[in-house]
């Protein structure tokens, strides 16, 4: 595939090659900056003083460089009358995000497996009509499951959180490792049968560890969805359970008071900083889950 | 087994919480979280805390206060109410038609209410008769506020009738000032509309169409007029409006780049920030026209579990009413306090305006509760006047269209 | 008794998922059913009204926008990150050499939420401050980009961001496809003296068409849940020009106090949703059960 | 002795469609069973049901005597390989080997021990520490067949192991294979659908069809006998000949008319044919078919045929003439001296002829 690039046959003369090259550079440098612009926004004014925000242009690079709001946001910042910044609520959000990711991984994994590997009669049915809970709206399931959370004893806790993440995540991630299980022949659950082992084992021995692709692009997905929630955050959380998003929202979105933009967007990076750590480490290995078979159809 | 473990868990957390005897506990749900706000709200929680309790923030911001909606409700049907929670206007009311509000009549009958509060803002803490809300501060809305400097070199006063603003604006137009800061939202477009239409229809006609939803005023050729003047308002805001957060465009004022804003009291806060003095640098009026808008802020009691959160409303309540709290808090809010009896020797010109007016207006009938912040109205007929006058604004809309649609709207609100 | 269990083990492993997914999402789906028959409003009551809130929204000019603007912000959002998505994908499978770094800055906008950028994307596209300033600012005084506060067009500045947002996700989609795709066949086509792009459009993207499926599904899925892009960037404004259902439902339902309103709409938003993925999901299985 | 394999009457239905209908099959101790037949017959299928891979619609199936109808893959004593050799892809060759023994919880001492044997057996030693995914495709062969020899199961079963390879290594593995099974003497159950594959390694075949059985026997059986038409035309390359004819009884003998598009029908004579009904199929190896002079005995009559091509293939040289609107073909020597178009006589060995029902195509002698 990667061929394709250089044996160009002699159609084209070697002028019109670089020619051509320089260009796709060129598109590919514009394409950057698009991407770039909001994150360069955030930045520089992240490190403005308030008072080159209020006289200077909002999209110009700072005069004078200051890490004051970053440290303010991370631990002086105030989200009601508790001026501790973002940190507390950062490890809520570490608390909740990383078992939901990690159970939901796993329970579409099983799904998955079940589903690929172990095909039964309804199997296809039960399939779609998960798949289909990955579209319904979340706004439709507030209110019904705040009902059901407060019968379960769960309204408010981290635990309750977690859960709901849980439930809405199965449809993604089944869908992911159902997709990436029916490419593996059946011959080997067949032939691990044969030698003795499981249903569990199976899994365990033989299917996990062919999945680290298909995990990382789950992981990424679901990592993404669960720290980037301010939804379910806000509706099923209460004082001291609340997740990052709900603190950096109420820095930001404060309506009836003075407004701190540098303090504002580097709160937002800070809360955005797992999220863009997990795309630039493993942004490799999405690609290369995503080419390992979750693509099809 | 999970559940129950989890139950468990929170079970423990509870009786180990609830273990010192009633000990006031609260848990308050409110929206206040930048800077000033929450240093008023802090104001608050040293009061609670010297009296012996403890209090547990839960700040949700946002669309004023729409995430705590949708906050509040969740913990409402979960059957974990927060013991506060930041309520105003009908919203009270209707909160307690579902049947989820605590009575507080007794402290409110022991710390004397009644005496110290104008009755029109006492009269939406009462639910069914009895006291089911707070009051925290009055906001005045009909302000406008203008940079000083600017309308003293463009030799232009305060107006006092939409005209004279009319006037003074394309004069300001013509100088190259932008005549009106504002920021295109909804709620920002309807605190103009409101103002004007105050000023328009009088304090008998803004009773009428957006407390009474009297349909005639509603579709009458003053409310033609009220859309007309917002037609020219649209004129005299700069090209880049839209969706500009509100104190962007007080911002503007204060660069001289504006010259004029319509807004309530908060938007005094950026100024002060800024190291701003009222009078001075900047000034404020009413707008043209007779009458006072108010937005009260208060805190609604739910209906709780534990004789410590029960004693924690009862605290609440008392302290938020007190004298002492009315003082501090509105000092740093921006407000002026709900109740009649403080002294206001520490508040700045435009609060004593504020307090002048509202007395005057509390005698004269002219005290109203204003639409656009929740005051009058149930959320679904406001809001659908927004809409109207929002869509209006923001479009070529013929005034008389405005009108046909308002009622319509109206009707399909209930 | 343990070959019985071990006959029942998918199946009861599958069970809870299954279970959860039957009320969590199907009973709620049906919750919201009842309650739009509703006169509900603060809360959620349960005597039903019949199909008055139905009546309302059809009347209510604001839903017709919100409509509106679903189709069009839909289709040109679900349009354009695909062909971006593509083009990049194409672009980048050129052997750039610094393909890492470029691909995670074409990526990296799926992990951050539009709290986080809805602020910066108001100022970039505020005329009066972001892109139309700057260039103005560089000595094209005639420049003019100010679709956020133009009615008619402040629909496009939300599929601006929502394209920012997602293109990148599709790109990676159809990045892998392409290194998935069989090279002998390509070889075959360059030694029969195809051009390249002849290659592309004619072997390599059809080969492609689950992946577009995919991405399509996806896209639609974020089209029609996206709420903070808008909630973020315009607040739906001008006016309500930029509503969209899941707005106007959030609206209802938590600002205004309007439950059976916002049932009624969301019920209809599912009828959209159904619309689109049953098809999807219809010929998913039909593909799979051939294999 | 008991069968180490015996299948009663098993039938196996996905919904409504049946896939095996009617199965009885029985193998001693030591026999290698093939199962044949076109893709899609059902042999596969078979195969996973002995293996319990598959949960069987109706009937028995006992292993060593067992009732195994019920018990579950890894409790019926068997190995099996497969057609894509199902190597488990992120464990190391011995890994792979050593798998079942570590799932069935044997000692370490005892896997080390029989994976040495095994390595040594099928010369894998070099490969045990690399990964699947880093051998040829012949060595993995030798990996899946190793991962079933180290078992030392009542019963091997083999899905198509040669199909992957290339024709050189498919014949050495062939016969590699076949030197296992004299070597250990296990019971095995193999499937192919390639029926040379099934003649050089069986010492029973079972020809499928449409999920039935069409001719259980000796490959000798199978070649020389075949049951049925089906059976005649599948096995042996090139196919049996199958030519329509008539039979007119007369008297004590019986005699043969075969039609020709050119020139007079030719006329058989034989008395195996007597009672056989008017319309018959007339089925003739071509090796039973040669040049007049080169064949003689009893039942060898010549007739004189036009030739219509020559085929040379090395050791022999197929030519083919047109008999009963049929190409026959003849397996002659490779210095014959038949040319197209040419007249030639040709010398038919009627003893090895075989007669099938038009209707049924049943065998008939």
């Amino acid at each position: 595939m990667a061929d394709l690039a250089h044996s160009t046959p002699r159609s084209q003369s070697n002028l019109g090659r670089i020619a051509l090259r320089w260009l796709l550079y060129i598109l590919l440098a514009v394409f950057a900056l698009y991407y770039l612009m909001p994150l360069f926004v955030m930045v520089t004014t992240s490190l403005k003083s308030l008072d080159e925000i209020r006289t200077g242009s909002l999209v110009a690079l700072p005069r004078e460089v200051t890490f004051d709001a970053w440290k303010t946001a991370w631990s002086g910042a105030c989200t009601g009358i508790q001026c501790e910044g973002l940190q507390p609520y950062f490890w809520n959000s570490v608390l909740l995000a990383v078992p939901a990711v990690m159970i939901s991984t796993l329970i579409g994994a099983l799904n998955g497996y079940v589903i690929a590997q172990w095909r039964f009669k309804g199997a296809n049915l039960i399939f779609s009509l998960m798949l289909f809970g990955c579209f319904i709206p979340f706004q439709v399931v507030l209110l019904p499951m705040a009902r059901l959370l407060g019968m379960m004893g769960l309204a408010g806790t981290i635990p309750g959180l977690i859960f709901v993440h849980v439930i809405y995540g199965i449809g993604f991630t089944t869908l992911f490792f159902r997709n990436y299980y029916v490419t593996i022949p059946s011959e080997l659950v067949k032939a691990a049968k044969v030698d003795g082992a499981n249903f569990f084992r199976i899994f365990w021995s033989i299917f996990l560890p062919l999945s680290l692709p298909i995990i990382v692009v789950t992981v990424i997905w679901q990592f993404t969805q669960i720290w980037n929630d301010f939804l379910f955050g806000v509706s099923f959380s209460q004082a001291g359970t609340q997740p990052v998003t709900v603190a950096l929202n109420n820095i930001v979105n404060s309506t009836t008071g003075v407004k701190e933009y540098n303090v504002d967007m580097a709160a937002a990076i800070i809360a955005a900083l797992p999220t863009l750590l997990v795309y630039v480490v493993a942004g490799k290995y999405f690609i290369r889950g995503l080419t390992a078979g979750s693509v099809k159809g | 087994m999970k559940r129950s473990a989890f139950a468990a868990v929170s079970t423990i957390a509870l009786i180990s919480a609830s273990a010192v005897v009633a000990e006031p506990q609260a848990e308050v749900l409110h929206w206040w979280t930048s800077g000033g706000e929450a240093k008023s709200v802090a104001v608050l929680q040293q009061e609670f805390a010297d009296n012996g309790g403890t209090w547990t923030d839960m700040p949700v911001a946002g669309g004023g206060g729409d995430a705590a909606m949708t906050a509040l409700r969740a913990r409402v049907l979960s059957g974990n109410a927060p013991t506060a929670v930041q309520l105003k206007g009908p919203a009270i009311q209707e909160w307690y038609e579902e049947g989820v509000l605590a009575d507080i009549s007794s402290v409110a009958e022991a710390e004397g209410w009644a005496d110290v509060l104008p009755a029109s803002i006492a009269g939406h803490m009462k639910c069914d008769g009895s006291w089911c809300a707070a009051p925290v501060n009055v906001h005045r809305v009909d302000w406008i506020w203008a940079n000083a400097d600017v309308l003293e070199s463009n030799g232009i006063a305060m107006p006092t009738t939409w005209d004279e603003f009319n006037a003074a604006a394309e004069k300001l137009a013509a100088a190259g000032v932008i005549p009106l800061a504002h920021g295109g939202q909804a709620w920002q477009d309807a605190t103009v509309f409101e103002a004007v239409a105050l000023g328009i229809l009088g304090a008998e006609g803004f009773h009428k169409a957006f407390v009474e939803l009297d349909e005639a005023t509603l579709t009458s050729d003053a409310m033609v007029a009220v859309f007309d003047q917002m037609r020219t308002m649209r004129g005299f805001v700069d090209a880049n409006f839209s969706g500009r957060d509100w104190n962007l465009a007080t911002a503007m004022v204060m660069n001289g780049e504006a010259a004029f804003q319509i807004m309530g009291d908060w938007a005094k806060g950026e100024f002060m920030a800024a190291g701003k003095v009222p009078g001075e640098d900047f000034l404020c009026a009413s707008t043209p026209g007779d009458g006072f808008l108010y937005n009260v802020d208060s805190f609604a009691m739910f209906e709780v579990d534990g004789e410590d959160k029960k004693a924690g409303q009862e605290l609440l309540a008392e302290l938020i009413v007190g004298p002492s709290f009315q003082e501090v808090f509105n000092l740093n809010k921006g407000s002026i306090p709900a109740r009649t009896d403080v002294s206001l020797d520490a508040f700045d010109s435009c609060a004593l305006l504020s307090a002048a007016d509202m007395q005057a207006s509390s005698e004269n009938g002219s005290l109203l509760p204003s639409y656009a912040h929740g005051m009058a109205l149930r959320g679904a007929q406001s809001g659908a006047i927004t809409d109207v006058v929002t869509a209006h604004f923001n479009s070529d809309m013929s005034s008389a269209d405005a009108v046909a649609q308002l009622a319509q709207a109206v009707a399909n609100s209930y | 008794m343990s070959e019985w269990l071990e006959n029942h083990l998918p199946k009861m492993v599958l069970a809870p998922s299954f279970i959860a997914v039957l009320v969590f999402v199907y009973g709620f789906i049906g919750w919201t059913a009842w309650v739009s028959l509703t006169r509900s409003k603060l809360l959620p009551r349960y005597e039903i009204h019949g199909f008055i809130q139905y009546d309302r929204l059809f009347a209510s000019p604001r839903w017709d926008t919100a409509m509106n603007n679903l189709f069009i912000f839909g289709a040109l959002f679900i349009v354009i990150a695909m062909v971006l998505g593509l083009l990049l994908a194409i672009m980048l499978d050129q052997k750039i050499r610094t393909e890492g770094v470029i691909r995670t800055i074409y990526l990296y906008p799926m992990a951050l939420s539009m709290i986080v950028t809805g602020t910066a994307w108001k100022w970039i596209l505020n005329p009066g401050l972001g892109i139309e300033a700057t260039v103005r600012g560089w000595g094209f005084e005639n420049f003019s980009f100010d679709w956020v506060v133009n009615p008619d067009f402040a629909i496009y500045t939300i599929v601006l961001a929502a394209v920012w947002q997602s293109s990148g996700f599709v790109m990676a989609l159809f990045l892998a496809g392409l290194r998935s795709v069989d090279g002998e066949i390509i070889k075959a086509a360059q030694v029969d003296g195809i051009p390249t792009w002849r290659i592309y459009t004619a072997i390599i993207i059809p080969s492609m068409a689950p992946i577009f499926l995919s991405a399509f599904i996806v896209l639609a899925h974020l089209a029609i849940k996206s709420f903070d892009l808008v909630i973020a960037l315009t607040g739906g404004g001008p006016g309500y020009a930029t509503d969209l259902p899941a707005t106007y439902m959030y609206a209802m339902a938590f600002s205004r106090g309007d439950i059976g309103q916002a049932a009624s709409s969301a019920m209809i938003m599912m009828l959209v949703v159904f619309a689109i993925v049953v098809p999807y999901l219809y010929s998913e299985l039909r593909a799979k059960t051939d294999g | 002795m008991a069968p180490i394999l015996d299948i009663k009457s098993l039938y196996k239905n996905y919904g409504t469609t049946e896939i095996l209908k009617d199965i009885n099959v029985a193998i001693e101790p030591g026999d290698f069973l093939v199962l044949v037949g076109p893709s899609g017959c059902g042999k596969s299928t078979l195969l996973n049901c002995i293996a319990g891979l598959e949960p069987i619609s109706g009937g028995s199936l006992h292993i060593g005597g067992k009732d195994m109808t019920h018990v579950s893959p890894k409790d019926r004593d068997i190995a099996m390989v497969f057609q894509s050799y199902a190597l488990y892809p992120t464990m190391s060759v011995a890994k792979n080997i050593t798998f079942g023994m570590k799932v069935r919880g044997i000692d370490q001492a005892t896997q080390d021990r029989k994976l040495a044997e095994v390595a040594s057996q099928l010369q894998i030693e070099q490969l045990l520490n690399r990964r699947p995914g880093q051998l040829s495709g012949g060595q993995r062969q030798r990996v899946a067949m190793g991962r079933a020899l180290v078992r030392d199961p009542k019963l091997f079963l083999f899905d198509e192991p040669l199909s992957n390879l290339d024709a050189k290594l498919r014949v050495e593995m062939r016969s590699e294979i076949k030197k296992l099974h004299q070597t250990l003497g296990a019971s095995m159950v193999y499937v192919t659908h390639d029926q040379i594959e099934a003649m050089t390694l069986a010492t029973k075949i079972v020809v499928m069809k449409g999920g039935v059985i069409q001719q259980i026997g000796s490959p000798s059986e199978i070649y020389n006998r075949p049951a049925n038409l089906f059976v005649a035309d599948f096995m042996g390359s090139p196919a049996m000949n199958l030519i329509p004819a008539k039979i007119r009884q007369n008297g004590g003998d019986a005699q043969i008319e075969i039609t020709r598009s050119t020139g007079a029908p030719i006329v058989f004579h034989d008395p195996k044919a007597k009672g056989l009904p008017e319309d018959v199929i007339l089925g003739l190896r071509p090796e039973d078919i040669a040049e007049s002079g080169f064949r003689a005995g009893e039942g060898v009559q010549e007739a004189e045929c036009q030739v219509e091509m020559v085929e040379p293939a090395g050791a022999d040289t197929y030519v083919v003439s047109e008999l009963g609107g049929k190409q026959v073909t003849a397996r002659m020597h490779a210095e014959t001296s038949a040319v197209p178009g040419q007249s030639l006589s040709f010398a038919f060995d009627l003893s090895k002829v075989s007669y099938f029902s038009t209707g049924s195509g049943e065998r008939l002698n």
